[in-house]
């Protein structure tokens, strides 16, 4: 698996839960203390051991787009990747 | 009857249902949704017909239906709506059968917004869609003559045949005040003789707007008029304050008159003779009494929310008697009692050089 | 007239005019088969009985004074709105027999959101819908029914269906939608077809007795007028050039409509 | 007399039913009241303000530009309100949600970390409960006994049975006052 | 160029065409269908579009949509059909997008018939949906004016960003006469900046009339607001008459206007002192010269195909310096000269009374 | 946010926001599938490169403020009547893409006249029909695709088909109409059909540019406010309730459109 | 075949010559001289020989409603009479 | 001067053409003219009517309740019209199609058997031109030729091939009055 990781607007996140139950590696919570400036339990990336494998399958269901995905770039499988990216995107 | 805290549409919609309203039609639209709400639960619980159109044009067509059939019926929208219902208003004016229309006024033109406005004046007091007639028009000022005139509205469409337009506000619409409820009026009022019921042991009966003849459709828009007359003569309704003394007559009505009025109040305290004229009636206008007071007064103030329609009433009335100036906003905005003390200061200090 | 052998006298009348057609004489021109329209109506009335209880809703088109031509009571709607106006009556007096008479320009182009959502209500009413591809009562401008390249005043080098697109089918359109349970399309472009129509119509209405849904009988018709043909000749026009495009047939029965029949 | 509250906060937060029971207690102790929603371009899930003015007179405008008192339940609100309130009048402020301190000296900050609290009495849904109960305390426009009456008549019948934790969640709004 | 035989409705449609109109959307309707006829072979040809809409509804949406595109777009209809466009002529007033209607009207209320009337002049001079605005209109008494005010039609609605209505009845619409069509206005003019055109290499544009903020809203209306005050000021037109020496002031537009204006002559040879004021522009109402007017007659008669609706415009200007006096027909009938005259001698009685 | 080994600059950007979608926040309310809808058909438009010659006509609707949300060109049409804006836009300025995206209140109600002879003309626009079965806007009214027994502010005791007639099924009435050259039916409920939904959205496209006809894309979705849910069980009534009442599905694919993909 | 015979009202007739053209018999025919006060050539029986059967098919088509057709009463075969009529009317 | 004339009949025997083709003759001589249908209430193949005013100076009212000339060409037209002619006037009577003869003697009646004339002529559409040659062979309002020439100018580009026929038709009305 590769490796990747998210980044989560909280000011954007409007707390809907959907990312968090499509997470195939279930590293995205919500945030139960915080609020954000629109009054929202943000969700928050809770990933300490690298699971996140970049899929992209939380930025598919984001209704508000506030998740931006990034993957290591692979050395030698490059095809397999845009054949992800494609479907992801 | 004990007072209730209730907020206009849904006053307006009970009120509806005590007057005998048979049937209701709509469409929903901010900000008069809740009447269209609160009729889908009330009349089938009642066992009259509650039916949700395709649009407002279907509205107001399944109302023109339901009126030659003979029973009380109404609609509600606002003003886009009503944009909509102008056709269909005007072939039930022409075919002379009853509805009450209300028409919960918000920002325009266009798809504007969704906050209080008065700027339907003209659309629903000076034709309603083509051809020559006059929609009666009754604009409330609170919840409780949302109440009143929603049973005066069915009395009167039933009187003289014609439509009746509530002409409420967003305000009106949206706000809660504690109001009286009338009882429930015998139900259901036998259907007129002129209804389409099916031609049983009588001759038909035809409900029709058209008149291929010029000298029969003149015919008709005679009569037509004629009935206006007798509306302009005997339905003018207005409310008045402190008008016996006053130099400043500030004219204003539904949310804009109430506003006003708690303004003169305030300035007839301080000493100012102020008064208020706050016609009940839109149309028919309560011409005869402005003009009598036109002749007591200096000014006349006329305050609306929207740029300047009843003015134009005002000034007809008047007749040049005495200056008529104008007060107004727009886009949602309510005039504030504040702002309005400061109006009416300013053109005080004018008519008092007038006097 | 005739000489006869035998004097009228002892015959016996084999037809005559429906009772629920008023004598009137109507202002259609030579041949229109709207006449034909009407007649059938009447008769079906007639044979049902519903002639007191029927409440005709008149459009805007040729037939707008449709209500002067039948024994019952009538009322005239604004152009396209006829099963609105008829919803609200028959909601209202659910023991009437509710009755729109439509034209295509009525019906299919102006009207089409007013006749989808009374048929989608399953709204108690029977709608006759008379299709002669063009707008009769305003001088003959295309209709959404013209045929491709179908001259009228609106589309003078014939109907473009690049432009325009191509002939709307009302009723396979109507059988897509649950509350119609009975849709059928007839002609009237001879003696055999009519009498189908006939019956079709007689269906409709025992439909709305029954109080099964909406119901709706497409009628093709002729315009010679506007058509700028003999009224044989549209007769003809129907058969050879409406029919292939508008198949006749039953579009839809439900299920509670085969009972019945 | 004529007093004037503007409820502001979340949509959620039961902020447009405490400016009714508002209302009703006023009605029901005889007053005049009026009672708006300020219906703005936010959807659901916005924020929710409203209205309410009690008179012991017919009253002019439901509307106030600067009205006598304010129920903030949150930052949008107070940014929002803050400087709305009349010179005199008070703001109510839930501390839970709204971190900054008010920096006006010309009119009563009350404030109270109501959310806390409600979730203290196991539902945050409360919050306008305390809140009530802290503005009733320390201004006594309305008595709270009426308005817990208010509460026992014009409660919503599928709530009836969150009567008492309600009643508590005033109570509670009311002692910190007197704290 | 020449003088051609043509009729009003095929005259106002070939105006269009020469003033630059790129589309045209329309429904038929009596007694403007030939208008849209004509242009449904007509635009084709020139490589222009022509559409026939599914109704009146659609036809002024369509006409909103390519005005927002920035062409210069045109439609027209009778009175029913000008009702179902209220709501989008409101819209369209709320997006400042310019577009020129005609309506042709004709005898109502409702169905009505299909002949000549004044009767939508509420409908299109005070409102045209619900909101604050007036459209421009423009009433033609001849086929001439029909073509030019066609021209003028299109020149203020680019100008001014506005609705343009071209206020014919049944009459102007179905009658020929000799009149001369201008040139072929340059074609296309390009499309202003403010249009919808696809985002490219700019901003993105923008064409709406919602405005969920009050003070937004109220701004944009007192912009609006402000554009009608400068037409208010500039736009007035009007005819006159033997004004000079005038005693009884007839005032009347389109069909009655120059009805009118036959009596008057007829009168004015007898030497009545009567004279003719006619308005061109109906919005804005010629109030100005009117007032001026109003100071050196002794009465004003207006003259409509209707129960009496600019009267109320020639009241306001009049402001109560003379008596205002109103004769109508309705229901498709034309007042006759000679019935005028008739009319014109009682008034004169009358008004030589005040002298 | 969270700790990485790989920093992210070394890392390949995967995802993020597509440029024809505007940095604003949207007024949607949380888990409402319109702003899916949103950010596919902006990406779609990306792909395609289609942004600077796109004209978007709003509805009347929750997605009332849909052009402040995209980079494009925009406009605001009347309750239902996009379909007709869009055919004046279109007209024209046949170059440019033109866009409809309505709820089913405003096309499926008032605006169902609009739509379907915007399809029988065969207009070169392309619809994104978001059908969430009520009226979002408004506060949750009974729109036409309501589904049975559906609760909702005006049918509080759920929709009675008695009276209301079953829910009209607008990809299967579009499929009727000729000029309607490409009609499917999608769900927003999951990733897998957010996936589908956004190749529904570019073929709709694609129809478009090449000028083979009217394309409409419905796409079932949710309002988690007025039906009273969480988002997440929005998702599953829409998988659970919705789905098996509209089959998910294509329902026209011309010849031409298939020859396209 | 039965004997029939059809009255015609002349003054309804609109000359649209449907009847001709259906009548199995050809005892129709358009009156090329007169003009009712419609201003229409209507249509006549041409039936010296009795050839009517009054099977009413004219009647069917005719829009103006302008034929009644009589049948001479049928001595004992009332059977098949009354289907006709069913089919007819 | 000024001229009014009303043309009345059925649907398709050239009633409006008539009238166009007299005002298309008057504006070629140079003089004011209007022309207006009436569109009554009856639909194709009832009765058509136009009317033409001709003046020297501008044109105040297209319609006149009393014209100066009618021009008959069948039944009900002659009911309707007989009666409006302005005293001093006249009515051309199609007598093919009028039985009846006209009461009133403070008119001039012109009758001409056109529809006849026009059969005998080959074509029953000719009736119009026939009395349009009567009306100004009797009354010399525009010259002859003027109308041979305004028809040869505006005769429908479908129909010039009996332009010839047209103006036999005008010279048999015109002869017979000389008759
Ligand atoms: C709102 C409105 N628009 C247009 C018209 C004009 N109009 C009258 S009938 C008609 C069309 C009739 O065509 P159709 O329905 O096909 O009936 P037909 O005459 O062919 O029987 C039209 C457009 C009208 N009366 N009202
Ligand atoms: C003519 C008119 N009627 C009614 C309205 C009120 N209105 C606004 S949005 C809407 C319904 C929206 O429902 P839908 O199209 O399903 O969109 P959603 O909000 O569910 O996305 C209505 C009825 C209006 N603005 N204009
Ligand atoms: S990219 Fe995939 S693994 Fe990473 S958080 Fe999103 S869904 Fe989970
Ligand atoms: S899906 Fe998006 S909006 Fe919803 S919780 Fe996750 S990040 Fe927030
Ligand atoms: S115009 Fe056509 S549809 Fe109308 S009556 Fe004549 S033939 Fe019939
Ligand atoms: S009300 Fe419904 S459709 Fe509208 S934004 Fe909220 S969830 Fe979405
Ligand atoms: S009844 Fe039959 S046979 Fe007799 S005229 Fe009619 S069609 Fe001919
Ligand atoms: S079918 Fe009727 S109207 Fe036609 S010619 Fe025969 S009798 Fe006359
Ligand atoms: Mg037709
Ligand atoms: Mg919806």
């Amino acid at each position: 698996m590769a490796q990747g990781t998210i980044i989560i607007d909280h000011d954007r996140c409007k707390g809907c839960e959907l990312c968090t139950t499509v997470c195939p590696q279930g590293v995205i919570e919500m945030d139960e203390v915080a609020l954000n400036a629109k009054g929202y339990h943000p969700a928050i990336l809770v990933d300490p051991n690298h699971h996140c494998t970049g899929c992209a399958i939380c930025s598919v269901i984001c209704p508000d787009v506030c998740i931006t995905v990034y993957r290591e770039i692979p050395q030698p499988r490059k095809n397999k990747l845009e054949e992800v990216t494609s479907h992801g995107a | 009857m004990a007072r209730e805290l209730l907020k206009g549409n849904v006053a307006i919609a009970e009120a509806a249902v005590r007057a005998g309203c048979e049937a209701y039609f709509g469409y929903p639209i901010t900000p008069q949704t809740e009447l269209l709400e609160y009729m889908s639960a009330r009349m089938p619980e009642l066992g009259r017909v509650f039916l949700q159109a395709e649009s407002e044009v279907a509205a107001i067509n399944m109302v023109y239906g339901a009126a030659c059939a003979g029973v009380q019926v109404m609609s509600s929208s606002s003003s886009p709506g009503v944009s909509l219902m102008q056709e269909g208003l005007s072939y039930i004016a022409g075919s002379e059968v009853p509805c009450v229309i209300v028409d919960v006024m918000r920002g325009g033109p266009g798809l504007g917004n969704i906050l209080p406005s008065q700027s339907d004046y003209f659309q629903v007091t000076k034709s309603a869609g083509h051809g020559d007639y006059h929609p009666i028009v009754l604009a409330p000022s609170s919840v409780q003559e949302a109440i009143d005139f929603t049973m005066l509205a069915f009395e009167l469409s039933r009187k003289y045949r014609h439509i009746v337009v509530i002409a409420a506000d967003g305000q009106i619409g949206q706000m809660m005040e504690p109001a009286e409820l009338p009882d429930m009026l015998p139900y259901p009022q036998p259907r007129p003789d002129w209804a389409v019921t099916g031609a049983k042991g009588r001759n038909k009966n035809v409900v029709t707007s058209l008149y291929m003849n010029a000298d029969e459709e003149e015919a008709f828009n005679i009569r037509l008029q004629k009935k206006l007359e007798v509306i302009r003569a005997i339905e003018q309704r207005s409310d008045e304050f402190a008008t016996d003394d006053a130099e400043l007559l500030v004219v204003g009505y539904g949310t804009s008159g109430r506003i006003a009025m708690s303004a003169v109040q305030k300035k007839k305290k301080k000493g100012l003779k102020v008064g208020l004229f706050r016609p009940k009636t839109i149309y028919p206008f309560p011409e005869k009494r402005l003009a009598e007071l036109a002749e007591q007064v200096e000014m006349c103030l006329v305050v609306e929310m929207n740029a300047g329609q009843m003015v134009e009433d005002v000034r007809l009335a008047v007749n040049g008697v005495v200056p008529v100036e104008f007060y107004g906003r727009m886009g949602g905005n309510i005039p504030m009692p504040d702002e309005l003390l400061r109006v009416i200061e300013r053109y005080y200090a004018y008519s008092a050089v007038l006097a | 007239m005739t000489t006869v052998t035998i004097p009228i006298e002892d015959m016996q009348l084999i037809y005559d005019r429906p009772e629920a057609l008023a004598c009137t004489h109507t202002h259609y021109c030579p041949g229109c088969t709207h006449s034909i329209a009407h007649r059938l109506l009447a008769e079906a009335i007639d044979e049902l009985g519903l002639r007191e209880q029927t409440i005709l809703v008149a459009p805007v088109g040729c037939s707008v004074f449709a209500y002067n031509y039948f024994e019952m009571d009538g009322v005239e709607a604004a152009h396209g709105r006829a099963p609105a106006m008829a919803t609200g009556i028959k909601r209202v007096s659910p023991h009437n027999t509710v009755i729109t008479y439509q034209g295509d320009g009525d019906l299919a182009s102006i009207g089409i959101a007013e006749i989808i959502h009374a048929a989608a209500r399953g709204e108690k009413i029977t709608t006759i819908f008379v299709n002669n591809a063009i707008y009769g009562m305003t001088g003959g401008q295309m209709a959404p029914t013209s045929l491709p390249h179908q001259k009228t005043t609106s589309s003078p080098l014939g109907r473009d269906t690049d432009l325009t697109g191509s002939p709307l089918k009302i009723s396979e359109l109507m059988s897509q939608i649950d509350g119609a349970v009975y849709v059928v399309r007839r002609s009237l472009h001879d003696v055999k077809h009519i009498r189908q129509a006939k019956k079709a119509i007689l269906t409709a209405l025992k439909v709305q007795q029954a109080g099964l849904g909406f119901g709706i009988v497409e009628l093709l018709s002729t315009c010679p007028t506007n058509w700028g043909m003999t009224p044989v000749d549209a007769m003809h026009w129907v058969e050879t050039a409406m029919v292939p495009f508008f198949p006749l047939g039953d579009y839809k029965i439900a299920d509670s409509v085969r009972q019945l029949e | 007399m004529q007093e004037e509250f503007v409820f502001s906060g979340f949509g959620g937060q039961g902020v447009m039913f405490a400016g009714q029971l508002l209302a009703y207690t006023a009605m029901d102790e005889g007053l005049e009241v009026t009672w708006i929603p300020s219906y703005g371009p936010e959807m659901r899930g916005g924020t929710a303000h409203c209205f309410v003015v009690i008179s012991d007179k017919v009253i002019g405008s439901p509307l106030v530009a600067r009205p006598m008192n304010g129920i903030i339940f949150n930052k949008p609100s107070f940014d929002k309100y803050e400087h709305d309130i009349a010179i005199g009048g008070r703001l109510v402020v839930n501390t839970s949600l709204v971190p900054q301190k008010s920096s006006r000296n010309d009119i009563e900050i009350i404030n109270i970390n109501a959310t806390d609290i409600a979730y203290e009495l196991g539902d945050a849904k409360l919050t306008n409960m305390v809140l009530l109960g802290a503005l009733l305390r320390q201004h006594s426009v309305l008595p709270i006994q009426a308005l817990e009456r208010a509460l026992d008549a014009h409660i919503p019948k599928h709530r009836r049975h969150l009567l008492e934790k309600n009643y508590r969640a005033i109570e509670r709004g009311a002692e910190l006052m007197r704290a």
